[in-house]
């Protein structure tokens, strides 16, 4: 759906200097997107639309109000495009590509455990509200560089939700000090073996993964050894959004072990993480 | 006031109106369905294939430029035999031209594709993409050597009784010279122009942004250069020319017409717009009716006189 | 912390920092000086001069592109008798690197100009523009033709003690050929690029934008072109390079070292912020200071790496 | 000078439909602007800087507070720049390159007369006021396409200044049918001959003209009939707008009756009428 998207709320997430902001956007698009899934939006108020920058961008939704036709986009300044978008104002329309993408698979019983890496929280909030929703087991791993930025990056939200959460920070400010791999490895091991090798109760753990690449690689191997099924959300740069261009294409290996390419707009962002070919750069 | 004729011919085709997608930002035809029906636009140009399939290039294969896109797929493509048995024939049967478009790195390659890309087989013409590297003469592009230009479309010509577009580079010195190339190696119609080669450099990695260093660029900062291209080749060359680069209004397409195209291609305009196909399309139509033109074919190459 | 080197070389000659402006968007020198003093230039480039005086094209000579400017000014310039009497003397006595930009329609307006242009005469050097049409060969450009453009560097050479700077047109399909071909005519230097031939047209008076129909394209658009040019003849060519096209900011800037220039050229930038240059060098200088680099010369052609 | 204007005003001025509008820039610039010259300004707010549009705008300055430090300018909606200036809100910044050029000349004394041809008006306003508390006789000239156009680009902010107006529009809806020419031509008829040939009191009447250039070339011509010293101001295409690039030159004829070139941003936009060849494209 190519839509209009009407700001209707946009602001600082926590403490300024992390660069973090929400972004409340109504439009029709809410009323059919799922958790998950991402909108490819200009980031020029579509009354002075400008050539430059060209490419839209992709952002994932972090949440949905239907009966409001809104949803919340959360995103962090990075490069130029980030930094126009940060500049639009309530009032002002944004052109919306989407909602896109396939979004985490909910497991139909049993634990679901999400792994977040830095910002990699956002798209996994709409997750949680509909796991809960739906009765799952919930438990949330998350790592930051430190406690200002998980505060700002939307803790209180996440506490509210009231599910049991392994914190860590690089400098050990919040939570444990070090990675978000180290936490997510001593449950992993504290499993029953029946949750280990998945005979026993098949799939009662299941992990849903967003963070940077690296951090996705060690969960998603750590989660073959233990024999979990993990599903990773993978970000590339991206022309069309659509499954057109072939810009952002993913290898994989297929079930005969052959090295594919799927397009992470298209057929992602979301890969079962044990297909996923995270040596080659495609 | 009766509507404005929006139908084009390129040499023996009739296209329904001068709207076509461009070759590797349109997929094999289905992605955009949901933005723009198949029979409102005058063709599609699907992505460029190659005799067997290919993988193309490590990403990061885009880059944003100011106002442009610089890309390196590096030819992914199912190969010709899953392109003919599964993307073909999902496109069934619309109004619709459906231009296929042909890589290769040898004249085998060109000439096996042709062979196997006839009238019964659900395509409307061939585009013959002469911008990949010559592998037997050293590297040296097809289309940057006037010899080895006509060369591939004499192969091709040869070998499929289908209408044959040549899509030139325009990384060349004299266009002209490539266009008359091509016209003598018998070309119908041209396509001009493919992207220009270009680069960008991250400077936080201090390395290129492109996997494969170089890109193709595309887009909006191009659109000079093409029209360029395209007044160039109309005055010189008499062959229907699809003109393409950086097309992303209405306007930007009545400027190719008036510069002398007969048709126009539409490529990173979709990735801005989705719908831009469309939206050009009706802004051509009120723009002949205002100015009371009866057909869009007036338009071709008015900005000539005098 | 020690400051950062600044200094650069350009064969012979010593920049107090990387940042010169560029011909034909720099007037004669006078006209940005309320809003970038001249000593906090490594150089500029003065406006291009022919043997006589010209009044250049008619207007309109601009056009607006997507993140681009096309301009048909036509060599306008005083010539060179009036450039040595009126405006060269205004420059005075500055750190900064005086250039002087020559143009001609053949061998001889080339040597007659270099024959006046010496060691002492306060300029710098010599950069020769090789973007005009060669009316002796038809109006074939010598910036297009590698022996043309030889013979112009070796007549250039032949007259004057100044170090001579060869600019290149990226109008060619093979930029690498050209920069030997200047090498081998004696070029102590390269600038890399002058302006891409675009054009646009009026959809409402159905004719050209320009007066003069086709123009240079410059500003933004043109970066990666130039950045990919760079690249290629710093692969090639042992001469030193001054990499312009498209800079508006110091990452702009930054591109173009890490790609292999020894220097950049500021144009059109200077028309979208007068203050480009001042803040280009401050960014670049602060790049350095962030990254332990102690000599900006350590970045020129980084990105070659691995 | 360059600098920062910040919007404190915006807003249509009279009907919509005529796309006009005030736009009200407090900075720097203000203090030294003088009646007559303009600014070349970027269209988009500095924090959401885009390189599309590339190009600054020359735009006349209309009005000069020094007091508040403020300048006003008044536009109509055009082309893609003005479209997009126009939806720049109060409290957004602009990059403002000026005040630049020359601007008209006042006589010391004896009459002014100011020819506008529609929006050629703009640059007149501070001028008028200038030559108001000056002490100079003034009289005002003023075509256009019709009365909606007249009323909304200033009419009654004029007639405050109660000085005489011959007003005139295509459509005869407001003061006289047909070109502001005519009038001014009957005017120019009804001079003593003192004031025609110059002779009894030199250069008694002067005459500011701006508007189309077709307009410009026949004020100037019947101007040079009646030997009244006319002052054009001329609009080119402007790249850099402080004299680099040559873009913006127009025609003159200089003493000895030569071709040459001025700049119209660093020589003009105000040229004697009498120099300007008006024939020569450039
Ligand atoms: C499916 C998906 C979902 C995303 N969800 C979010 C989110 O919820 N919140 C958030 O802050 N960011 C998200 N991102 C990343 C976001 O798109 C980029 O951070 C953003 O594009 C940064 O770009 P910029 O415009 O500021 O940088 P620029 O430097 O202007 O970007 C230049 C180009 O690179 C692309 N690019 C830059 N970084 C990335 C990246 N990490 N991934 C993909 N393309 C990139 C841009 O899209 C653009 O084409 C997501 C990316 C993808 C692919
Ligand atoms: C000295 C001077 C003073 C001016 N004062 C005013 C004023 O007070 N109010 C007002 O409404 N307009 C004024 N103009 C004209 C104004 O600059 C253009 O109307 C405006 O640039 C329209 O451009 P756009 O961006 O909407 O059109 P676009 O189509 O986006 O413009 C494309 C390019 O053409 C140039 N251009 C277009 N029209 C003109 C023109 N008439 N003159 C010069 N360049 C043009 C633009 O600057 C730009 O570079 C003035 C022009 C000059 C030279
Ligand atoms: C992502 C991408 C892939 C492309 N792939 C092909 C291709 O396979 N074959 C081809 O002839 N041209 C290809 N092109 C070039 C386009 O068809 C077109 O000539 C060019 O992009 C200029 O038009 P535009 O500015 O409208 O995009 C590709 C362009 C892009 C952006
Ligand atoms: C208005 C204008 C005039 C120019 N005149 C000259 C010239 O006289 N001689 C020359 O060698 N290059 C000339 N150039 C080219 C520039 O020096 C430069 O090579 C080109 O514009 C690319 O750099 P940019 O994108 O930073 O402008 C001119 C460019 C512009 C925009
Ligand atoms: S972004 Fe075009 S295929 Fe995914
Ligand atoms: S606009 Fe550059 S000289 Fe006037």
């Amino acid at each position: 759906m190519l839509s209009q998207g009407l700001i209707v709320r946009h602001e600082d997430m926590g403490d300024y200097d992390q660069k973090l902001r929400r972004l409340v956007l109504k439009g029709p698009f809410a009323k059919i997107a799922k958790a998950g899934q991402f909108v490819s939006l200009q980031v020029q108020d579509s009354a002075r639309a400008s050539l430059d920058p060209l490419l839209r961008r992709p952002i994932s939704i972090a949440e949905i109000c239907q009966e409001r036709e809104e949803i919340t986009l959360l995103y962090r300044i990075k490069g130029r495009g980030t930094k126009i978008l940060a500049q639009a104002r309530c009032g002002e329309s944004l052109s919306i590509l989407g909602p896109l993408g396939n979004g985490f698979s909910l497991p139909q019983e049993g634990e679901l455990w999400l792994v977040a890496g830095g910002i990699g929280i956002f798209p996994l909030f709409a997750l949680a509200q509909k796991a809960i929703a739906q009765g799952l087991n919930l438990r949330l791993f998350w790592g930051g560089e430190n406690k200002a930025f998980l505060e700002s990056a939307g803790l209180t939200q996440w506490r509210e939700l009231a599910i049991e959460m392994s914190l860590s920070t690089l400098d050990g400010s919040l939570g444990s000090q070090g990675l978000v791999t180290e936490p997510v490895r001593e449950a992993l091991n504290k499993l029953e073996p029946g949750n280990k090798n998945g005979e026993a109760q098949e799939n009662r753990v299941h992990i849903a993964v967003c963070g940077p690449k690296g951090m996705m690689q060690s969960v998603a191997e750590l989660c073959k050894t233990f024999k979990i099924p993990a599903e990773v959300s993978l970000e590339e740069r991206m022309g069309c959004a659509v499954g057109a261009c072939l810009g952002c294409v993913c290898a994989l290996k297929d079930s005969e072990g052959r090295l594919i390419h799927k397009k992470v707009c298209l057929d992602g962002p979301v890969f079962p993480g044990e297909e996923v070919v995270w040596d080659e750069t495609c | 006031m009766k509507p404005v004729d929006m139908t084009t011919r390129l040499g023996e085709i009739t296209l329904r109106n001068p709207i076509i997608t461009a070759s590797g930002t349109y997929g094999f035809g289905e992605e955009y369905l949901a933005y723009c029906p198949l029979e409102a636009l005058g063709g599609i140009t699907l992505k460029g294939i190659t005799p067997l399939p290919r993988l193309g290039n490590p990403v990061p294969r885009l880059a944003e430029t100011p106002a442009g896109l610089l890309n390196a797929v590096g030819l992914e493509n199912p190969g010709l035999e899953e392109f003919l048995k599964s993307y073909l024939p999902k496109l069934g049967q619309a109004p619709t031209a459906i231009i296929a478009n042909i890589s290769g790195f040898s004249l085998e390659d060109y000439a096996s594709m042709a062979r196997a890309l006839q009238q019964d087989s659900g395509i409307t013409a061939l585009e013959v993409n002469i911008s990949c590297p010559n592998v037997k003469h050293g590297g040296m592009h097809f289309g940057t050597d006037p010899q080895s230009a006509q060369e591939v479309m004499a192969a091709v010509k040869a070998e499929t009784n289908l209408p044959v577009i040549a899509k030139l580079s325009p990384n060349v010195t004299d266009i002209v010279g490539m266009a008359r190339a091509v016209q003598r190696g018998g070309a119908d119609a041209l396509s001009l122009i493919n992207t220009l080669l270009g680069m960008s450099i991250d400077i936080d990695a201090q390395r290129p942004v492109l996997a494969n260093t170089f890109g193709g660029l595309s887009g909006p900062a191009i659109r000079p250069v093409a029209v360029r291209m395209v007044w160039q080749v109309a005055e010189a060359v008499d062959l229907p020319i699809i003109g393409m680069g950086g097309i992303t209004s209405w306007e930007d397409a009545v400027e190719f017409l008036l510069a002398g195209a007969t048709a126009v291609s539409i490529g990173t305009g979709n990735f801005y717009n989705p719908q831009a196909p469309l939206e050009i399309l009706e802004g051509i139509r009120t723009y002949c009716e205002q100015r009371g033109y009866s057909k869009v074919k007036e338009l071709v190459g008015l900005a000539h006189r005098g």
